[in-house]
């Protein structure tokens, strides 16, 4: 394997590491919020490197829909932390708006 | 609470992409990895980034509790429509080649994996909203 | 009358089918109590005749059978059926005779007495001569398990017919036991028996010899004495007393006509044709169930002997009368068991007769002790004499019918060279009149107590006496059976005719066997 | 028509489970309740076709669907067991269904009576393909399909309790179904195949590794949870207690009995009996549970006051005498195992569905409530009557019959004290009937109960009858359950009759 | 993984365990990209990342996001059941073939079969699907019937606007990440979606 190869590998499992330990440390909730975010993003970039690697396109395919249901999961997520609720605030957020 | 206008617009810009790769995902099943369910659980989560954007009235007013209902019903009953289809055209349950005439087994595969796909889909893009739904609607009290 | 043409099967299922009309009649007339134990009566009358009609059938050497389903599939060929023999029949005929008496009885006793639940009660005991009689045709060893069980049940609400907490205590106790023995050892004992032989049905000489010996031939022969808890063998007597709580009729009934009846008759119907008397007589396996028997009816006639409560007093008779029978099977030889199936119906005459009595005090005096009957002899004179013809019927004296059976019993006894059991036979039957006389007797010689009480109860219900008609309801029946205790005596013979065969049977098949057995 | 009756077995699970969906879009209650009515029967018809066509005949039917032969596809199954057991969940839901319009009713709120009704439609589902199917993780999917409606059904029951005794039986029965597949995976990783013909062709190659053994285990307790075997039964007494009436009764009549079928299945056939009892000693294992089973369940009953729970108590006993018929391994003791399937669907189906009248009735099921109600309810409660001498096992039952092929078994075996148990375990079951018993008829209701009739509703009436009926009618003529059970019972352990 | 397990077990907050849960779902979906799985990987991204966070956070809106503390004494039944599975399981995986091998069963027998005949026998490339909707077409039907139960079940139990429920009994105890009423819901769609998701191994 190409060093180069390695050496990308071994820099997103480092990142990823201390993503995982920012996340299981907290201490508040936004460290963990940003620490999963980090980390997703971060598994995105390694399926995609492996993909490439691998020279299997298909990987880019899951790296896409990692990132298309990342959002989704942070924007749930902070709505979460924000209003306690998925629904309840909704109105004065239109209003302000 | 300006801020908020980054989500809304990202979210406008990304929820018809999401539909976008949930069809893709499901129609380009038989090439690369996916199919009906994991299509119907992007859909679902594009609809539910609806939801968490512009709010569950605003969701319902799109898909209505009824239609959620119907739609779960639905795509079931493609399924195993599709099943009896092939029953009744002569073969076994979900005996695919028998829904073209002979000779053509691998049409009719293709045929038959789609319609059932498009079913699965269906159902779990139904049934996955339905359950948001519920969870969201029950928060509200 | 088209019954005088009726062919022999319309028979055994009329004998079936007219108990359990009678009781679907009852319930439906339950609202007009005079039709309902009119056409009550009337009911056991036909029963009684039907019953009667195939007595000449079966005398003549006739075993008829009726088979209503197969109930297992394939090679376990199991059916519930009928067949007719001479013992079944002895058994249906007193069972179907003294219901006629006993229904009239019973209506006497419960309007005297103004019993709730009238129509619930008459049901269970139609029900209970429908199990009694099918208990005496059954052709298996299944079926006859089957009309066993719907004994026991159909007369749980009998025992429990107060509703007072003791009835319900009592009736627990009843059913306790009966179920208890039953479920655990008689249908062990019955699966067993079919593991072992393939077949349960009842064959002159038995269907068990040549497949089991030795100890479990014992065990399989307790597993049947015990599981027989009708047959109120002790250890398991304790419900027959216990079920003394119960209304007088229904004592009749449990101790006459069906229930202890059904019990011992199991017994000596599973002696004679599961077991064979020969296989019994020849391994020596039943032994020791005569001494068992020998201790029941020793000890029943002395707890009876303690006992002031009258019913209870005859409770205990009947436990020591039944250990007669069960030892007339257990001594596994001709007399024994003529001598054994012949006590089924002098006894029952017998009992009747007692309880009858029991009960017509009891309605007209309000008395239940022994102790307090001095003296009521003259106040009951009918009453009371039918008890003292009842009474030495039950012990034994000529010329009552309980001479013969307790003739036959120790000659049986001599035959097998059980002296002891002969002695024993005889220590009862003074006990007997240790326990019996003493009741007429008082109550003909002893001067009244001068008791307030008493006076005032006697005075309220002088009037029940003379002016009701129930009344003669219950007397006339009483009067009747003792009679009937002093024919059996005089016409015995065509009893004893009709049951020869059971016996006479069993002497031709393995002879060499009972040589052997008796050093 | 031929041809409908050649795609019997796969129709047998199709049509009820596209019914569900046509549930929820008709929508209207009535209409769901006769659609599903109708769906049911037609079901009850099919599975008498198919042991008609597997029964005396002695055939199997296999049926590939998607024109797939097995190994490669998925091929349903159908032998003298599976038809039976088909002809019980079919049964015992079409009695229950009619049965059902008054107590749902009465139970579920109106406006959800089309999913109430497609629910349970998918539980019946579920269990048919349990049964039909001859692949070893169609099984499983089929579980999951009936376990989560069952789940959801439970917890519809009146009051928090349903759900928590459903979230207990969601908890244990997840348990269950994990287990399960990781059995059903470790037997692929060895085999490469799913398929239990081909499974039972391939095992004892690999027998003797670690994998099928722990594959076994694992697959056994996993059953086991499911079929509610004594130590591993904690979710039963509450499901069964707070579950709506009808749900209780289909239940309680049907999902052990599916657990106890695969259980025989795998072990007969796919692991193969000299594997399952020689090898693992399962027999020994499954006989001690059974005989605990046996008299803690019918112990436990004996001291409950409520009556639902009682019957739950007893079931766990009865599920006992099932699995003491499996654990003899003989053609006795599994044919009293497999004819009580049957039989003590019947009978506590109907025990349950007399529960139902009287908590329509009377609003509750505990004793003290019940007291002096055989005068207000008197054809009810004589249902009950029926109902309590099958589960004691009184001659002319079906009770009975069951006892008899299991006692005979254990006499084969020579296990005489077994036969004794057996007996003895019957006499608890006289206790805690009798104790209802005599509770209903001889206790006199306390001063301020209304004492006027309030006999079921004439349907619901008539179908408790029907099944206790049946269990009087087969307990006296058992030609044909005893008779089916014996061929399945030479089957499974390939003795030729 | 098994940090991020142990974390979310021992985690009393549950929101942060919800976040740990994203994490092991990121995580395994990695584990099942290096073993080749394609078609799993995805799956386990779609589902586990996505709607199921989503799907516990809906949960954590209806009940307290802090566990309750329930008597923690030390219970050793779960443990030595828990540690009794282990080890079955391992001692399971001692005779297993290794991952891979060319030549176990795994890979001669049925799956060769569809590797090979699958294209001849239909115009898919990807024979996961084929095998999915066709060679085991029937599990996928059954599979999307239990997604249609799991609706169906939700919608009976949380659905309607009336509450049918009264009366303040006290909340059972119960374990961690579920609440009382409505925690069906939530484990059912769990449990809908991890059997999908076993179908595809």
């Amino acid at each position: 394997m190409d060093l180069k190869y390695i050496v990308l590998m071994i820099a997103i499992g480092v990142t990823m590491v201390l993503a995982l330990v920012r996340a299981l440390l907290g201490p508040t909730v936004f460290d963990r919020i940003l620490a999963v975010n980090m980390f997703s993003t971060k598994t995105v970039v390694l399926i995609a490197a492996l993909g490439f690697m691998t020279d299997r396109p298909d990987f880019l395919d899951l790296a896409l829909l990692y990132a298309l249901v990342n959002f989704m999961g942070t924007v749930a997520v902070l709505k979460f932390v924000r209003y306690g609720s998925f629904d309840q605030a909704t109105a004065n957020w239109e209003n302000e708006g | 609470m300006k801020h908020h206008i980054i989500v809304r617009v990202i979210s406008k810009f990304l929820i018809p992409f999401m539909f976008l790769f949930a069809l893709y995902v499901q129609f380009h099943g038989d090439f690369g990895p996916g199919g009906g369910f994991q299509a119907g659980v992007i859909f679902a989560s594009a609809i539910a980034l609806y939801t968490l954007v512009w709010g569950l009235d605003r969701a319902e007013q799109a898909f209505k509790p009824r239609l959620i209902e119907i739609l779960i019903a639905t795509g079931v009953m493609i399924y195993g429509g599709t099943g009896l289809l092939c029953l009744f055209a002569g073969g076994h349950l979900l005996e695919y080649r028998a829904l073209v005439e002979p000779g053509h087994p691998q049409h009719g595969e293709h045929l038959g994996i789609g319609l059932v796909e498009f079913g699965v889909g269906i159902t779990v893009t139904a049934v996955l909203t339905g359950i948001f739904f519920a969870f969201v609607r029950r928060g509200r009290t | 009358m088209t019954i005088l043409t009726l062919d022999v099967t319309t028979l055994i299922v009329l004998c079936l089918v007219l108990p359990l009309i009678s009781a679907v009649l009852i319930a439906a007339l339950g609202r007009w109590p005079n039709l309902r134990d009119g056409m009550m009566v009337v009911m056991a009358t036909i029963l009684c005749g039907v019953v009667c009609k195939l007595v000449p059938l079966i005398d003549a050497g006739a075993r008829p059978e009726l088979n209503l389903v197969n109930i297992l599939p394939g090679d376990h060929y199991m059916p519930l059926g009928f067949k007719v023999e001479p013992l079944g029949m002895l058994f249906a005929l007193v069972a179907s005779c003294l219901y006629i008496l006993t229904a009239v009885y019973a209506v006497g006793y419960m309007r005297g007495h103004h019993e709730k639940n009238q129509t619930r009660f008459f049901v269970c005991f139609a029900l209970a001569i429908f199990a009694a009689i099918g208990v005496a045709f059954a052709r298996n060893v299944m079926t006859l398990f089957v009309f066993y069980e719907v004994l026991t049940l159909s007369t749980y609400p009998l025992v429990t017919h107060h509703g007072t907490d003791a009835a319900r205590r009592s009736g627990r106790v009843y059913l306790g036991i009966l179920l208890t023995t039953s479920v655990s050892m008689l249908l062990l004992a019955m699966i067993w028996t079919y593991f072992l032989a393939g077949t349960l049905e009842f064959t002159p000489g038995g269907i068990l010899t040549g497949h089991v010996d030795g100890l479990m031939l014992m065990v399989l022969l307790g597993l049947y004495a015990f599981g027989t808890g009708k047959a109120a063998l002790m250890p398991f007597h304790r419900w027959l007393p216990a079920a003394m709580v119960a209304p007088t009729p229904v004592s009749a009934l449990l101790h006459a006509v069906a229930v202890v009846k059904a019990g011992v008759f199991t017994i000596l119907k599973v002696g004679v044709y599961v077991f064979g008397i020969d296989l019994l007589a020849g391994t020596g396996a039943s032994v020791w169930l005569m001494y068992v028997a020998g201790f029941t009816l020793i000890c029943a006639s002395l707890v009876a002997l303690s006992k002031d409560n009258l019913k209870e007093r005859l409770a205990y008779s009947t436990i020591s009368q039944l250990a007669y029978i069960v030892l007339g099977m257990a001594l596994a030889n001709p007399d024994g068991v003529l001598g054994g199936a012949l006590h089924i119906a002098t006894h029952a005459v017998g009992k009747i007769t007692l309880f009858f009595c029991a009960g017509a005090i009891y309605v007209q005096l309000h008395k239940t002790q022994v102790s307090e009957l001095d003296g009521m002899g003259r106040r009951m004179p009918w009453t009371f004499a039918a008890f003292t013809i009842a009474s030495i019927s039950i012990i034994g004296l000529p010329p009552m019918g309980g001479a013969w059976s307790k003739w036959f019993l120790a000659l049986g006894a001599a035959d097998a060279h059980q002296y002891p059991l002969l002695a024993a036979l005889m220590i009862s039957s003074l006990l007997n009149i240790a326990y019996l006389l003493p009741i007429p007797m008082r109550a003909f010689f002893a001067k009244p107590k001068p008791d307030g009480r008493h006076d005032h109860d006697d005075h309220g219900h002088a009037h029940v006496h003379d002016g009701l008609s129930e009344g003669w309801a219950m007397t006339i029946p009483l009067c009747i059976t003792a009679l009937g205790c002093i024919a059996m005596f005089y016409f015995a013979d065509p009893l004893y005719h009709m049951l020869q065969p059971i016996a006479a049977h069993t002497q031709t098949v393995v002879a060499p066997i009972t040589a052997a057995a008796h050093p | 028509m031929n041809q409908l009756l050649y795609h019997l077995p796969v129709l047998q699970v199709v049509i009820p489970l596209l019914a569900a969906p046509a549930c929820v879009v008709i929508r209207q209650r009535h209409l769901v309740w006769l659609w599903a009515t109708v769906v049911t029967w037609a079901c009850l018809a099919m599975s008498i076709g198919l042991l008609m066509r597997v029964y005396p005949t002695g055939g199997a039917i296999t049926y590939e669907i998607g024109g797939w032969v097995a190994p490669w596809g998925i091929v349903y199954h159908v032998d003298a067991l599976t038809a039976l057991v088909l002809v019980i969940v079919t049964g015992v839901g079409a009695v229950v269904m009619l049965y059902a319009r008054q107590s749902v009713n009465d139970e579920i709120p109106a406006e959800r009576h089309h999913l109430f009704y497609a629910a349970f439609l998918l539980c019946m589902t579920g269990l048919l393909g349990i049964t039909v199917t001859g692949d070893a993780f169609n099984v499983f999917v089929f579980l999951e399909i009936s376990s989560l409606s069952s789940y959801v059904l439970i917890a519809l029951g009146r009051g928090r309790r349903a759900l928590t005794a459903s979230f207990r039986y969601l908890v244990m029965g997840t348990i269950g179904g994990t287990f399960i597949l990781i059995g059903i995976g470790l037997m692929y990783m060895q085999t490469g195949t799913l398929n239990m013909a081909d499974l039972a062709a391939r095992l004892p190659a690999v027998n003797d590794t670690r994998t099928i053994r722990a594959a076994f285990a694992f697959f056994t307790v996993g059953v086991s949870v499911k079929l509610a075997l004594f130590p591993l039964h904690v979710w039963l007494p509450n499901a069964y207690t707070y579950a709506p009436s009808v749900i209780t009764s289909f239940v309680a009549a049907t999902a052990t009995k599916v657990s106890v079928y695969v259980l025989v299945r795998f072990t007969f056939i796919i692991f193969g009996a000299e594997f399952a009892f020689t090898d693992m000693k399962l027999d020994v294992v499954l006989l001690a549970l059974a005989i605990a089973a046996m008299f803690i369940g019918s112990l436990v009953a004996i001291y409950q006051t409520n009556v639902k729970r009682l019957l739950a108590y007893s079931s766990l006993a009865q599920i006992g005498y099932m699995v003491l018929g499996i654990s003899l391994t003989n053609v006795n003791g599994l044919t009293g195992s497999i004819v009580h399937l049957f039989n003590h669907a019947m009978m506590k189906g109907g025990l349950f569905m007399v529960m139902g009248c009287v908590m329509l009735r009377i609003g509750s099921v505990h004793l003290r409530d019940m007291a002096g109600l055989g005068k207000r309810m008197p054809w009810t409660m004589a249902a009950f009557v029926v109902g309590g001498l099958n589960l004691i096992g009184v001659p002319l039952t079906s009770g009975f019959v069951s006892k008899w092929y299991l006692v005979l078994g254990a006499l084969d075996r020579g296990w005489w004290p077994i036969a004794v148990l057996i007996l003895l375990s019957s006499l608890l079951a006289v206790v805690y009937v009798w104790r209802v018993i005599e509770v209903v008829y001889f206790r006199d209701p306390p001063e301020d109960a209304p004492t006027e009739r309030c006999e079921a509703p004439l349907m619901m009436l008539v179908m408790t009858w029907l099944l206790l009926g049946a269990s009087i009618v087969f307990g006296v003529w058992a030609q044909i359950p005893a008779g089916v059970s014996k061929a399945a019972a030479q089957m499974l352990l390939g003795v030729t009759p | 993984m098994v940090l991020t397990a142990v974390a979310i077990i021992l985690l009393r907050d549950l929101f942060a365990a919800v976040m740990l849960w994203g994490i092991f779902s990121l995580l395994s979906a990695g584990l099942f990209v290096v073993m080749d799985a394609v078609d799993v990987a995805f799956t386990e991204a779609a589902v586990g990342a996505g709607i199921s966070t989503v799907l516990m956070l809906g949960t954590l809106t209806l009940v307290p996001t802090r566990e309750k503390a329930t008597d923690r004494h030390f219970q050793l039944m779960p443990l030595l059941i828990c540690v009794l599975t282990g080890a079955a399981l391992i001692y399971g995986t001692l005779d297993m073939p290794a991952y891979g091998e060319a030549d176990a069963p795994i890979n001669k027998h049925v799956a060769n079969y569809y590797i090979r005949e699958s294209p001849r026998e239909s115009l898919i490339p990807n024979f996961v699907t084929t095998i999915l909707a066709s060679y085991r077409g029937y599990d996928t039907f059954g599979e999307t019937t239990v997604v249609f139960t799991a609706g169906i079940g939700v919608m009976l139990l949380l659905g309607g606007k009336a509450k049918r429920r009264g009366g303040p009994s006290a909340a059972p105890p119960v374990k961690a990440g579920a609440g009382d009423d409505d925690d069906h819901g939530g484990a059912m769609a769990t449990a809908a979606a991890s059997a999908s998701r076993e179908d595809a191994s």
